[in-house]
């Protein structure tokens, strides 16, 4: 059973509010190795989002995508307003024809934001960054040959570990790579909002 | 959190009002989205030369924004790079017909913003990225070193060739002169709390110093116990020195900063060490900025950059300069 | 005590070391006494306008020497007035033949030692009080009101009348007029800290300020909880607006000032609030200075101050100035 | 038994060994109702004379005792520079012809610094300033009719209960007064060193 646009709709909004709650986790995990604002940065992009949601009806899941890359790309700033803003830009151009999502349109649109991603920030895996996480990530869906639901699942738990994979690496892209070595220890909190992101969509789907 | 501020989300916005009523002459502020541009823009002819990054560096940029200096600067949320969305706007409410130079620190937030900034603007964009803080150590695989207090010299020796009319290509390659020739390196004595973060940014306890960091609460490279203001100065110099480097017989400006917390008594005190240590190397100071230009919010602390200056860059820093911050010929 | 200094003994010393370093081209520094001299004295046929206090307060009053405004400063240790042979000396040294205006912060040591100096001095010497702090209760009985915030603007006035060639009894007179014509008001979010001590002046809860304190670290009249930004600005304004008063129609010029280790951000935040407040009671503000002008050492907190103008105040406001702190026109 | 010169600059250094002692404690009483430099402006001041006494030899008591006062002039700054450099001063000229001091002098000597006190600062008894200590002392040493030594240590005495009586009253004069009532509850620091400086004064003429 694929995912409709109210469908989409629904788990981005479930997205949003999963960002609101764990925003201070994501500030403090940035404080340690960062300026402590991803956390912040990241609320006002995903509230924005819903403005934008509440206002506006998107008419496929593509479009619902781009609400969300314009909006993150205009509103959060720093280096995860373009990444972010890039991967569903990315997403919403993988999907653009399609009406309704399944487990590979999923892993299509995976793909298509970790390239966007990789494209613009130019970070591999190990670098300590989102990438950790969203690498693992658009493997499992590709490997998942289920739902929708089922790919971002799989996609969820590849990017929860992936994130929690960061915590030993010493960063070599963004903010952390200025620490040099005293940035070994600390989770990536790039790699950990990849990683609750889709945790949140793939819990929407499954509901739907 | 001590601060005067009414809410830690519309600092930013109500900052900028009160810049805007403080400066009714030099600059109109928008804010949606939030821009600093100078009163005349835009100026016909003229390159126009942006900067931005997140608040709470005051006053850059907004405070360098006037002639002979910035025509736009886009101010992010606290320690936020602008979106592209704002430098955009800068663009094309400042677009005189000769092309815009970006001046972005190097950050992966600043550089991307900029950069896709660039790709959607319809008029020419060259950007340059300053990246002169020696206490991180560079490499190829890296985000590399930060711009930080280079960043005011270059935005007026860059703002002074635009206003006496360089084009577009003749502007970046200042810049790039400029931005191969400044190092510079920060300590703080205390940390900053963000408004939206409410706890400081990092902890030091009463007997220690953070060496060697950024302007945005980041921590430094080196935590050590606080001595003497001679140690402090020599500390930050010399890894400048042997960075560049530079040596007897060599011409510089001597930009001596505080991070924001740290009052002019001891910043002049820190500057005539500085001062002294070049001396004493044969190194000549030809000018000199001292004062609370790049900060980290209420940070204690102080940063010292210097430039190796040839006769034009020199021309260029002379040059009229009329911003809230800089302001002298005019 | 975390400062960026090497021996509380020689901070004062140390720091015009750097001043000097710094702005070779605008003053000459004397150690021995402590004075700040503009580079050009002694100006022939110019009256001299000179001041003095206790280090701590920079840029106030060394950073206000030079062409428009300051002919000398005397530094004193960390909030302590210079003594008399220093003002002395500033007045020897600066003489232009025209007669010497002593421009006074109204604290008994002070005006004791500039009293005494006037004593001695063999030119001519006025010398005027400021007392514009509305949070001292003023009484024939007491040592009356400080001076706080209006002395900036007065230096800045009165250096101006002198410059164009009045005499010493019109800038007598002038400065009278200016400081019947303004008020201030200051509060901390925290305490500084006198090297010499090493330990804070006053103790302060995380969520608690000091409304009305003075420049010198001594409490204020009241400790209150923390609030928001517009509180804070309306608790410094309406005192003053009231003690003058200021009335509708009135035109003013509206100085917001950092105690030290305030941020420009804060700042510029405050100060859009204070002309909003202004706005509102149909107040119109003529010109505004926005920055750390008069500080004591690393205090957080702010001071507002408000001079009801006229056509001549301005006139000389916007006149050349060129020294370390303020410059225009040149 | 009168005090010679060499008595006088014995007890004067006397004097410079005890504000030096003290140092701190003026700081903390100036801290708690002004600005936290009386004992450092007393102690710089004293290291002065100890200096000059050091270089030069006065060859008087009044001289010994001007000397005290163009130094503490030159050096001290701030309120009790100017009124105790007065102070000096007047005691000087108040004793200028005499080889030796007894009590009639001291008592003379003092009457003359009280006024020369009153003159600068214009502050009364009450003012919580160091008048409320000098005062009394002066009237002690005007009704002792003994030696030197001896009307010395009355005005010790006298000055020492007159520097507490500060304690519980509102400053009007000098930096206390911006305080208002909060003033009240604290030494006066002027009081106190003017009490210290006659006690150390008073010990030295009773070795002497
Ligand atoms: N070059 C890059 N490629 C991919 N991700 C990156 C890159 N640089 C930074 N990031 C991610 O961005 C996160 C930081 O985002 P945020 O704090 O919002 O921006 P900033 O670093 O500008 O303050 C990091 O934790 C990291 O996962
Ligand atoms: N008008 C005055 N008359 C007499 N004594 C005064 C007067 N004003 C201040 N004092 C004395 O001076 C002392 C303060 O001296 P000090 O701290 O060195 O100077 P300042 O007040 O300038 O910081 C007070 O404790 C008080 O005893
Ligand atoms: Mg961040
Ligand atoms: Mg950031
Ligand atoms: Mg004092
Ligand atoms: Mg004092």
């Amino acid at each position: 059973m694929g995912c409709t646009t109210a469908d989409v709709v629904t788990a981005l909004r479930a997205a949003a509010a999963v960002v609101q709650e764990h925003r201070d986790e994501l500030v403090r995990l940035d404080q340690a190795i960062g300026d402590a604002d991803h956390g912040e940065n990241m609320r006002r992009g995903f509230a924005a989002v819903v403005s934008k949601l509440d206002a506006e009806e998107p008419e496929t899941p593509a479009k619902a995508l781009k609400l969300v890359a314009t909006t993150l790309i205009s509103t959060v700033g720093g280096a995860a307003g373009p990444l972010y803003g890039t991967a569903f830009l990315r997403a919403s151009t993988a999907v653009a024809d399609l009406a309704e999502l399944d487990g590979d349109a999923v892993a299509r649109a995976l793909r298509a934001a970790l390239d966007g991603v990789v494209a613009r920030g130019k970070a591999e895996v190990g670098d300590k960054t989102m990438v950790d996480a969203l690498t693992p990530a658009v493997a499992a869906a590709a490997s998942s040959t289920g739902s929708a639901a089922e790919a971002l699942a799989a996609a969820a738990d590849a990017a929860a570990e992936g994130a929690e994979s960061t915590i030993p690496l010493v960063a070599r892209k963004g903010r952390a790579s200025y620490l040099g070595e005293r940035s070994a220890g600390h989770l990536d909190p790039g790699s950990r909002s990849t990683a609750l992101l889709l945790r949140a969509l793939a819990d929407a789907a499954a509901k739907a | 959190m001590k601060k005067i501020i009414n809410d830690p989300e519309t600092v930013v916005r109500d900052a900028l009002r009160g810049m805007r009523a403080a400066h009714p002459d030099l600059l109109t502020v928008y804010e949606d989205p939030a821009v600093v541009v100078r009163a005349d823009a835009p100026v016909r002819g003229k390159v126009v030369v942006i900067s931005g990054g997140g608040a709470g560096h005051e006053p850059l940029h907004g405070g360098f924004v006037g002639r002979g200096m910035l025509d736009a600067a886009c101010p992010g949320a606290v320690f936020t790079s602008p979106t592209s969305d704002q430098v955009l706007d800068a663009v094309t409410k400042t677009d005189g017909g000769a092309g815009a130079l970006l001046i972005v620190k190097n950050y992966t937030g600043d550089v991307l913003n900029f950069e896709m900034a660039g790709e959607l603007a319809e008029t020419e964009v060259r950007s340059v990225v300053i990246d002169d803080d020696v206490a991180v150590k560079d490499s190829l695989y890296t985000a590399g070193r930060r711009g930080v207090g280079g960043t005011v010299l270059l935005e007026k020796i860059v703002g002074a060739a635009a206003e006496r009319g360089d084009d577009l290509a003749a502007c970046e390659e200042l810049a790039k002169r400029v931005i191969s020739s400044v190092r510079s390196m920060g300590l703080a004595l205390s940390s900053c709390t963000v408004p939206h973060v409410g706890s400081p940014s990092f902890e030091l306890a009463d007997d220690e110093m953070e060496i060697g960091i950024g302007i945005h609460g980041e921590p430094g490279r080196q935590r050590v116990p606080v001595g003497p203001a001679s140690e402090m100065v020599a500390a930050l110099l010399d890894p400048i020195l042997e960075d560049l480097p530079f040596a007897s017989g060599d011409r510089v400006l001597l930009f001596t900063n505080s991070m924001g917390g740290t009052p002019l008594i001891e910043l002049y005190l820190a500057h005539g060490i500085a001062e002294q240590l070049l001396a004493d190397r044969g190194i000549t100071v030809e000018r000199r900025l001292v004062g609370p230009y790049i900060t980290s919010l209420e940070m204690q602390g102080m940063s010292l950059t210097l430039l190796k200056v040839d006769d034009e860059m020199l021309e260029l820093w002379d040059a009229p300069v009329h911003t809230p911050a800089l302001r002298w010929g005019v």
